[in-house]
């Protein structure tokens, strides 16, 4: 169970979140301009990485907001959080 | 004459431990993001909205509960006219936030249940249940946290010491307040 | 046989206070404090179980939770029993009934010992070469497999126990109530801490507090007299809480760790009443200091396994602890000095120490000399090489060990015992560091394995970090948590310690034996029968990895985890395999440390708090009216309303005729309700639904149906226009809280620009629906002040009124095809308007219908019901919907998924109406549809999503989804069911008024 | 032929002490070039070597493994073995392996306990009703043998079971597949090796792939920690770790790799003799040979490779575990783990070519691979070795998510209006 720092409430246990997958992937501005592998790579392609990876989580028992954290999949460690429509920080 | 018929009416006391419904309490939720809103809100209904996280502020009819960055709970401070479902400081808060869009104001009265719990033990009762960290928050008045008890939403507001306003929503309400009255027969 | 083995007095026993309890039926005395074990032991019982493959004898090994071998049955066919109990465990109780396991008929004359003897044939993983002949008989060999396996029995009856949760957060955790553990539990809470110090048996002081020796000292004082001080200390500290007979179960990441806190199991029948059993600790501490100590190891020779067998440190603790003599005839077998410890306190006890066998050449130390001093005979560079003795070890043979140790010389001789205490040196008890996801390092020197690399905020102190001695322990532990709590001084910085022991040991994993290994029987895994030939023999089929091996020979699998025999398993695998243990490396432990109860884990969340129910503002009501209840998620929805003894075909074929003929009404509470307020309110609609919101009027309603960005139907609703900025948007029930969520992420993260705010109300309005050809009188006569007529209040449009001073919204919406009105008052005067639209409805026969009616009526109209006739793999096309797709806007959520290749063929799968040749045959719901009955393999169009009778239409309807159903209609198709096949037809899904007359009638 | 199990080989070598039985496997260091190479040893890498080898006569192959063979999901799962799958392409894949489980013991000559008790899926609400007759009778027409049970059916074959209709989510019915059950899970893996082995596959252990060497459109070889293996073949059967590999050649796949937990209980005498599947509640249960209550929990909703998933997960699955069977209160956790599960979008598998000639990828398999083993290694082993599917796993390609036909096992979120 993680301990997860809230950017708006702070510490709180992991219960309290829900992730969301990976971050940074956001939604095409002209989806019909785009090929049906470029929908696909979209809508379904994930890197799903082993090791830090950037993912949205949402704090859906508390403030309800989403943002994201780095955190290492090979072992958990959360490296840092930050707000949505943050850059990711260099890790 | 329509009745009024609030869930969970019987009040419960343990030791050290008391619970009940207080109701009918005004409940609003406002949301904005501009600074305008603020002020917005400070001359509706006379008071400053606390902006840092999980806190409160109170004036002398009104409470406001911060609930994120941009979402706040409106409270009356007493229990108000069971026969009327219109309140003054909804339409002041209408026409000096929503009627010219600096935010949303929304009724929420009987979205929530109020349960208000009294005495030595009610962070010993919610930790059988409830995740958050209670070790500073019980120490100082006036914190209020969003988290899970019995795995339901709940607003908890550190009303005085040994003395915290819980807020669950209404069809939530009857499992949380069995859940909690069945712990508490054990503390 | 009942002797009585007591030694004088013990002061951690109360032999005030006689305790009765039952061992296979036989009725025995023990003192409160005892465990099952010592008691066991001071009325000259050893025998206690049998063991898991070979049914051989087993007796008590060891005095804790490490124990292989003692575990029983208690109260057996009781809804109070529990199998697999630790002897060594459990504190005995006026009452207590324990029974031995896996043997019949008895334990003392068990069938399941032949097993013994087929030992040869049953070496490890024999079974994965055998049992295959004839392929049919699997299942009959593995009958009789199953009913020898297993140790005790399951319970037959539901718990009567109650359990419970509680969520502790704490600055420091001490692990452990050793004597390092208390110190630093003291310096931590001293300095204003938040301490919890947790220990599994009932008192903490660990071994310490029964060390009675002259040679470890402290300030003067015996080690055990000092820690009692200290203990009485303590005791008092403002910030320490201290749990006994609380075990940590898991240590996970981010300093989570689970704790099992026993209340009552110490307790007789009537203490225990109205007590919570168990309380799981959920612990999230800022620092864990783990002081867990270390576990003896045992030595391994041929028929190490024999009761009256046990670990050195054992003895000494029913000696010293429990006032328990073990034996009258002892003899110790040691690699290293805890033995001469052990026969010291045993002699001082006035317990009879025959011999001390050691496999060290010498031993100069202080022990070894006082022991030779009392006359103690002492056979160096010995080792056992058999034993003897079924149920109870008589005699030993001893031998000569060759100096590499890996033979045995000279001549044997026999010495005479009835208990064999065996001291093989440490092991630090790692298992919760590694659990946490800590990295081990192998200490050559001492052959163990140590923490090395901290995953949390946690540190190791004690014999748990391999400190054995007194003063390295103390030392040793006061640097450590000097540095970990960041402190410079302590209360201990000036304490003086004496004594230490010679250290030198010489560690065998397999000890020689005359005979060749093959027809001996050297224990490493008491429980599973795992011997050191088996871990040879899966080394010689090719298991090199450690987890091979452990798995084929299932060593370190029994209820101890392999607490004993894992450091010697993995001895002889490097050995013989030639690799360093370090390169080895170890199992991994896996949570919990010691078993632990499922009803802990789960706490109060059983019977009525199993799950969250949700009740809508209406719902005693719906209780007082008989009705009956449908779970949708976690809501309790009214399902249909019986009359006396109706069934629900009767009392759903009542309602909807009422509610198309005269009036029905409907708590439609549970739908989701969303507050959509923002100047961007309407083009977020537009984004989310398929279907263009920017021109809805103030005032109106719209059907909307929203996607997931796959394409598919996600959820659907109707929204209002409460004013230009402010709409209400009504979600499925079950969908309403994903509903809004994924709302609320697409508003914080793809469109933070939008200036929209949403709001959940669904809690806060009490919804009635009412509908029929009446609706409109009844409401009239509820709320007279509002004009009803079609040009104020026409179809898909509302009103915000008043019912005696109270708001609330009316809705002219319709889920029935009838004209309806759908209220929305707040939900504490929800169940008053509901009796008042009742009383004003009396004189039209107004019926309540439930979910199912619902379903009926709505499915006359050819509406579907997402989740039900959808399943996350139609597209509003496919639901021949194309009306509500607004081709012409640019873009809304999974509008672009509806163009690939494979969503816009139109062979897919369609919703059709279905029609029986028989009118009275009603399709099965899930039933599939076929065109061709001959063809193999048969090809399945689709399925049936809903099906009804309908009164109305006096006739069965269904719909259905169909590949290529739509240019279908007029076809007949077959429903193969298991003893017919149905004759249906395709037609359109609209079964009545397609002209929707019903509405405005 | 190396010695063959039997009882008489086991009386035969109990006369020497078990001291002259064979290598079940070599551990042979790794030649310069293959055929073919599986990067993967577990259960379905292990069967695609052997049906490589057995069917379709390529003999010079290897498997190459990161640890030790069958030490991932292979040898972590709750070893369920059924077919009742509702889409026609699911259950026919699932229905050969089913089939070929069937003989199994007997084609590899080491007894994989294919233990065919039955499994029962549980309805506990009208949809999930609607759901269990769709499915049921989709498997009767497919030639599956997938019944409908009564609540009263129910209690009848599974009697432990708590079918009080008083209960929060009563038993509302359920499915039964009489020839669904359990297999033994590391004989699978092990069983698969000595065969394999036999037939001249190299299986190399403690080898991890570091790399993969290609041209503009094919593969040439992978970089190991045990050097350069030369291969115009590759097969990737890496379950969790697949996005891993697919990114060493520029791939992404549709997967995320998530926390799977399972526990045992500690072993008590024969309580319950079938497997029970509830996924409303999200609980299943069997009982293994050797006496525990095998217990599957659900996915936790987060990436993890750290084969460790949260306590919150293991906590709902035996509050439903209790709520079917309260006599279970008393028993004990006895150990608890986790896997690595690679989930698709639409919770099937992919037993597919890539855009890269020579490079296959068999994964995807989420939380349900271990039943599938033997149809996986076979259909694979035919896909690689024609790089052609065949028909029965045409329909689980990587285009199916860019065409948008997926086989979409989830079925809907089951709650009504």
């Amino acid at each position: 169970m993680f301990l997860i720092n809230c950017p708006f409430c702070g510490e709180r246990e992991q219960s309290e979140f829900k992730a969301g997958g990976e971050a940074h992937i956001s939604r095409p501005k002209q989806p019909t301009e785009l090929s049906d592998d470029e929908w696909a790579e979209y809508l379904f392609m994930r890197k799903n990485i082993k090791g830090i990876q950037f993912e949205r989580w949402n704090h859906s028992h508390g403030c309800r907001k989403w943002f994201n954290i780095a955190r290492d999949t090979s072992n958990d460690q959360i490296k840092a959080v930050y707000k949505m429509g943050q850059k990711p920080p260099v890790i | 004459m329509l009745n009024y018929n609030s869930p969970l009416v019987k009040e419960n006391s343990y030791s050290e431990l008391s619970m009940k419904v207080i109701n009918p309490i005004m409940k609003l939720i406002i949301r904005g993001k501009k600074r305008e809103f603020l002020s917005g809100v400070g001359k509706a209904i006379n008071m400053i909205l606390p902006t840092e996280s999980c806190t409160s502020s109170t004036s002398n009819d009104t409470t406001a509960l911060w609930l994120s960055p941009d979402e706040w709970m409106i409270l009356s401070n007493n229990v108000i006219d069971k026969n009327t479902n219109s309140y003054e400081q909804e339409n002041h808060l209408i026409n000096n936030i929503s009627k010219i869009n600096l935010g949303a104001v929304v009724d929420v009265t009987d979205q929530y249940v109020l349960i208000n719990i009294e005495g030595k033990k009610i962070f010993d009762l919610l930790s059988t249940g409830c995740p958050f960290n209670f070790n500073d928050f019980r120490n100082k008045k006036g914190g209020v946290i969003q988290s899970l008890m019995a795995k339901i939403d709940i607003i908890v507001h550190h009303k005085e010491i040994n003395n915290v306003n819980l807020l669950v929503r209404r069809s939530f309400s009857e499992h949380l307040y069995s859940f909690l009255s069945d712990a508490a027969s054990r503390i | 046989m009942a002797k009585n083995l007591r030694t004088k007095g013990s002061k951690f026993i109360d032999e005030t206070t006689r305790v009765c309890f039952k061992f296979n039926g036989n009725k025995y005395f023990g003192f409160k404090g005892d465990t099952l074990a010592s008691a066991l032991l001071a009325n000259n019982i050893h025998l206690v179980g049998r063991s898991f493959k070979y049914h051989r004898p087993r007796g008590i090994m060891t005095a804790g939770s490490e124990e292989p071998n003692a575990i029983v049955q208690i109260n057996d066919n009781t809804a109070f029993t529990e199998p697999n109990v630790r002897a060594t465990e459990i504190e005995i109780y006026e009452g207590l009934e324990a029974t031995s396991q896996n043997c019949w008929p008895s334990v003392n004359f068990d069938i399941g010992g032949i097993n013994n003897f087929l030992s040869p044939i049953l070496p490890a993983g024999f079974y994965y070469k055998t049992f295959m002949w004839p392929a049919s008989f699997w299942l009959k060999y593995e009958y009789f497999i199953r009913r020898s396996a297993g140790l005790g029995k399951s319970p037959k009856f539901p718990d009567p126990d109650i359990y419970e949760h509680k969520y502790i957060h704490c600055d420091v955790l001490v692990v452990g109530g050793g004597i390092s553990g208390i110190m630093a539990a003291k310096i931590s809470a001293k300095r204003g801490l938040k301490t919890l110090l947790v220990d599994e048996n009932p008192n903490i002081g660990g071994s310490t507090i029964f060390q009675n020796s002259k040679y470890y000292k402290i300030n003067n004082l015996t080690s055990s007299s000092w820690l009692e001080n200290e203990i009485k200390e303590i005791n008092k500290l403002e910030n320490l809480t201290i749990k006994t007979r609380t075990s940590i179960a898991a240590f996970h990441g981010y300093n989570f760790l689970l704790a099992r806190e026993n209340l009552t199991d110490h307790l007789s029948a009537n203490e225990k009443k109205n007590k919570v059993r168990q309380r799981l600790l959920k612990i999230r501490a800022k620092k864990v200091i783990t002081a867990t100590g270390s576990l003896e190891r045992p030595l391994v020779f041929n028929n190490n396994d024999r009761p009256g067998i046990m670990l050195s440190s054992a003895l000494k603790k029913y000696a010293d602890f429990f006032g328990v003599a073990c034996g009258e005839q002892n003899v110790l077998f040691t690699n290293n000095d805890t033995a001469y410890e052990t026969a010291i306190s045993l002699d001082q006890k006035g317990i009879k120490v025959n011999a001390i066998i050691d496999i060290r050449e010498n031993s100069n130390s202080e022990l070894s000399k006082e022991v030779e001093a009392i006359g103690i005979k002492i056979y160096r560079s010995s080792t056992v090489v058999d034993t003897y003795g079924y149920k109870r070890i008589k005699k030993i043979s001893v031998m000569q060990l060759s100096t590499d140790g890996q033979s045995v010389k000279g001549q044997k001789i026999f010495i005479n015992c009835d208990c064999l205490g065996i001291a093989g040196g440490w092991t630090p008890a790692v298992h919760l560091f590694t659990q946490s996801g800590g990295k081990l390092d192998f200490n050559e020197e001492d052959q163990i394995f140590l923490p090395k690399i901290y995953p949390s905020k946690q540190i190791s102190i004690g014999s748990c970090n391999g400190d054995f001695e007194l003063d390295k322990i103390i030392n040793n532990t006061l640097k450590i948590l000097k540095e970990f709590l960041e402190i410079d001084e302590t209360e201990y910085d000036n304490i003086d310690v004496s004594g230490t022991r010679n250290l030198n040991k010489r560690n065998i994993w397999l000890l020689p034996s005359d005979k060749i290994l093959g027809k001996t029987k050297p224990f490493v895994d008491y429980q599973n029968d795992a011997t050191a030939k088996d871990i040879k023999l899966a080394l010689r089929e090719g298991f090199r990895s450690i987890e091979h091996v452990k798995r084929y020979t299932t060593t370190g699998m029994g209820t101890d985890q392999g607490k004993l025999g894992n450091m010697h398993a993995l001895g002889i695998i490097a050995d013989t395999a030639g690799v360093k243990m370090s390169e080895l490396g170890t199992t991994t432990f896996r949570p919990p440390y010691t078993p632990l109860s499922f009803g802990t884990i789960v706490g109060r969340n059983v019977g009525e708090f199993f799950d969250i129910f949700r009740k809508t503002p209406m719902n005693d009501w719906h209780v007082k009216n008989k009705s009956k209840f449908e779970n949708v998620g976690q809501w309790k929805r009214a399902w249909y309303y019986p009359n006396g003894n109706e069934s629900m075909h009767e009392a759903v074929q009542r309602e909807s005729k009422a509610a198309r003929e005269s009036a029905g009404i409907l708590d439609a509470s549970t739908l989701g309700k969303i507050d959509i307020q923002g100047t961007d309110a309407s083009e977020f609609l537009n984004r989310l639904y398929t279907n263009s919101w920017t021109k809805l009027d103030i005032g109106k309603c719209r059907y909307g149906l929203m996607l997931n960005e796959d394409g598919m139907v996600y959820d659907d609703g109707v929204t209002t226009r409460l004013d230009k900025n402010h709409f209400i948007m009504t979600t499925t029930t079950g969908g309403a809280a994903n509903v809004l969520a994924k709302l609320e992420d697409y508003l914080q993260t793809e469109w933070p620009e939008l200036d929209v705010y949403l709001t959940s109300v669904t809690d806060h309005y009490a919804t009635i629906s009412v509908c029929g050809p009446n609706s409109k009188k009844i409401v009239s006569k509820v709320i007279p002040n509002l004009d009803l007529s079609e040009d104020n209040l026409p179809h898909m449009s509302f009103k915000n009124t008043t019912i005696d001073n109270i708001k609330c919204r009316v809705m002219r919406i319709s889920f029935t095809g009838e004209q309806s009105y759908e209220i929305n008052i707040q939900a504490n005067y929800g169940i008053s308007l509901w009796e008042k639209i009742m009383e004003s409805g009396k004189e039209f026969n107004i019926t309540p219908y439930g979910t199912e009616t619902m379903h009926l009526l709505r499915a006359e109209k050819g509406f579907i019901i997402v989740g039900q006739d959808t399943d996350a793999t139609l597209t509003p096309i496919d639901l021949q919907m194309d009306w509500i797709v607004g081709k012409k806007k640019y873009d809304f959520i999974g509008k672009r998924s509806l163009y690939r290749s494979d969503t816009i063929r139109d062979d897919r799968k369609q919703l059709v109406g279905l029609l029986t040749d028989d009118p009275k045959e009603v399709l099965e719901e899930g039933a599939q549809i076929v065109a061709n009955l001959n063809k193999k393999p048969i090809e399945m169009l689709g399925h049936v999503t809903s099906s009804y009778y309908s009164p109305n239409l006096n006739k069965s309807i269904a719909l259905a989804v169909v590949r290529g159903g739509k240019n279908m209609l007029g076809q007949k198709l077959f429903i193969p069911m298991e003893n017919k096949s149905i004759i249906v037809t395709i037609v359109d899904p609209v079964f009545l008024d397609k002209e929707n007359n019903r509405l405005n009638a | 032929m190396k010695n063959k199990y039997s009882i008489f080989s086991l009386v035969k070598n109990a006369f020497s002490y078990h001291e002259n039985w064979e290598k079940a496997w070599k551990d042979p260091t790794p030649k310069k070039e293959y055929d073919a190479v599986i990067i993967g040893g577990g259960g379905h890498g292990l069967a695609t070597a052997y049906y490589l080898a057995k069917k379709h006569g390529m003999k010079n192959i290897a498997v190459v493994e990161k640890g030790w063979i069958g030490g991932g999901n292979t040898g972590r799962n709750t070893t369920i073995i059924r077919s009742n799958y509702l889409w026609d392409a699911s259950a026919g894949l699932y229905d050969h392996a089913l089939k070929i489980w069937e003989n199994l013991s007997q084609e590899l000559n080491y007894n994989v306990m294919f233990s065919q008790r039955g499994v029962m899926n549980l309805a506990h609400n009208l949809q999930d009703v609607r759901d269990l007759k769709r499915r049921t009778h989709a498997n009767r027409l497919n030639g599956i043998d997938s019944i409908y049970l009564t609540t009263e059916e129910v209690k009848k074959f599974c009697p432990i079971i708590n079918t009080s209709q008083e209960i929060r989510y009563p038993v509302l019915g359920g499915t039964l597949q009489k020839r669904a059950g359990t297999a033994r899970h590391d004989a699978v893996a092990w069983g698969y090796a000595r065969g394999a082995d036999e037939m001249g596959v190299d299986i190399i252990q403690n080898c991890e792939v570091k790399g993969i060497k290609r041209t503009f459109d094919s593969v040439e070889g992978i970089e190991t920690t045990k050097g350069f293996i030369k291969t115009k073949k590759i097969g990737v059967v890496a379950a969790g770790h697949s996005s891993v590999i697919a990114s060493m050649v520029g791939l992404r796949l549709p997967l995320e790799s998530k926390p799977l937990q399972a526990l045992v209980s500690e072993p008590v005498k024969p309580i319950i003799d079938t497997v029970v599947m509830s996924n409303a509640v999200h609980a299943y249960i069997s009982q293994s040979d050797k006496g525990e209550l095998v217990i599957g929990a659900g996915t936790d909703d987060y990436i993890s490779y750290t084969q460790k998933g949260s306590h919150d997960i293991v906590e709902g699955t035996l509050n439903a575990i209790l709520e079917l069977y309260p006599i279970f209160s008393r028993m004990r956790m006895l150990r608890q783990w986790g896997g690595i599960v690679d989930i698709c979008p639409d919770a099937s598998p992919i037993i597919s070519k890539t855009s890269i000639k020579g490079l296959y990828f068999n994964c995807g398999w989420g939380t349900g691979g271990f039943k599938a083993t033997p149809g996986s290694g076979d259909l694979f082993a035919h896909t690689i070795a024609n790089d052609e599917p065949h028909k029965l796993n045409a329909a689980f390609n990587l285009n199916r998510f860019v065409s948008g036909d997926l086989v979409d096992e989830h079925g809907a979120a089951a709650v009504a209006h």
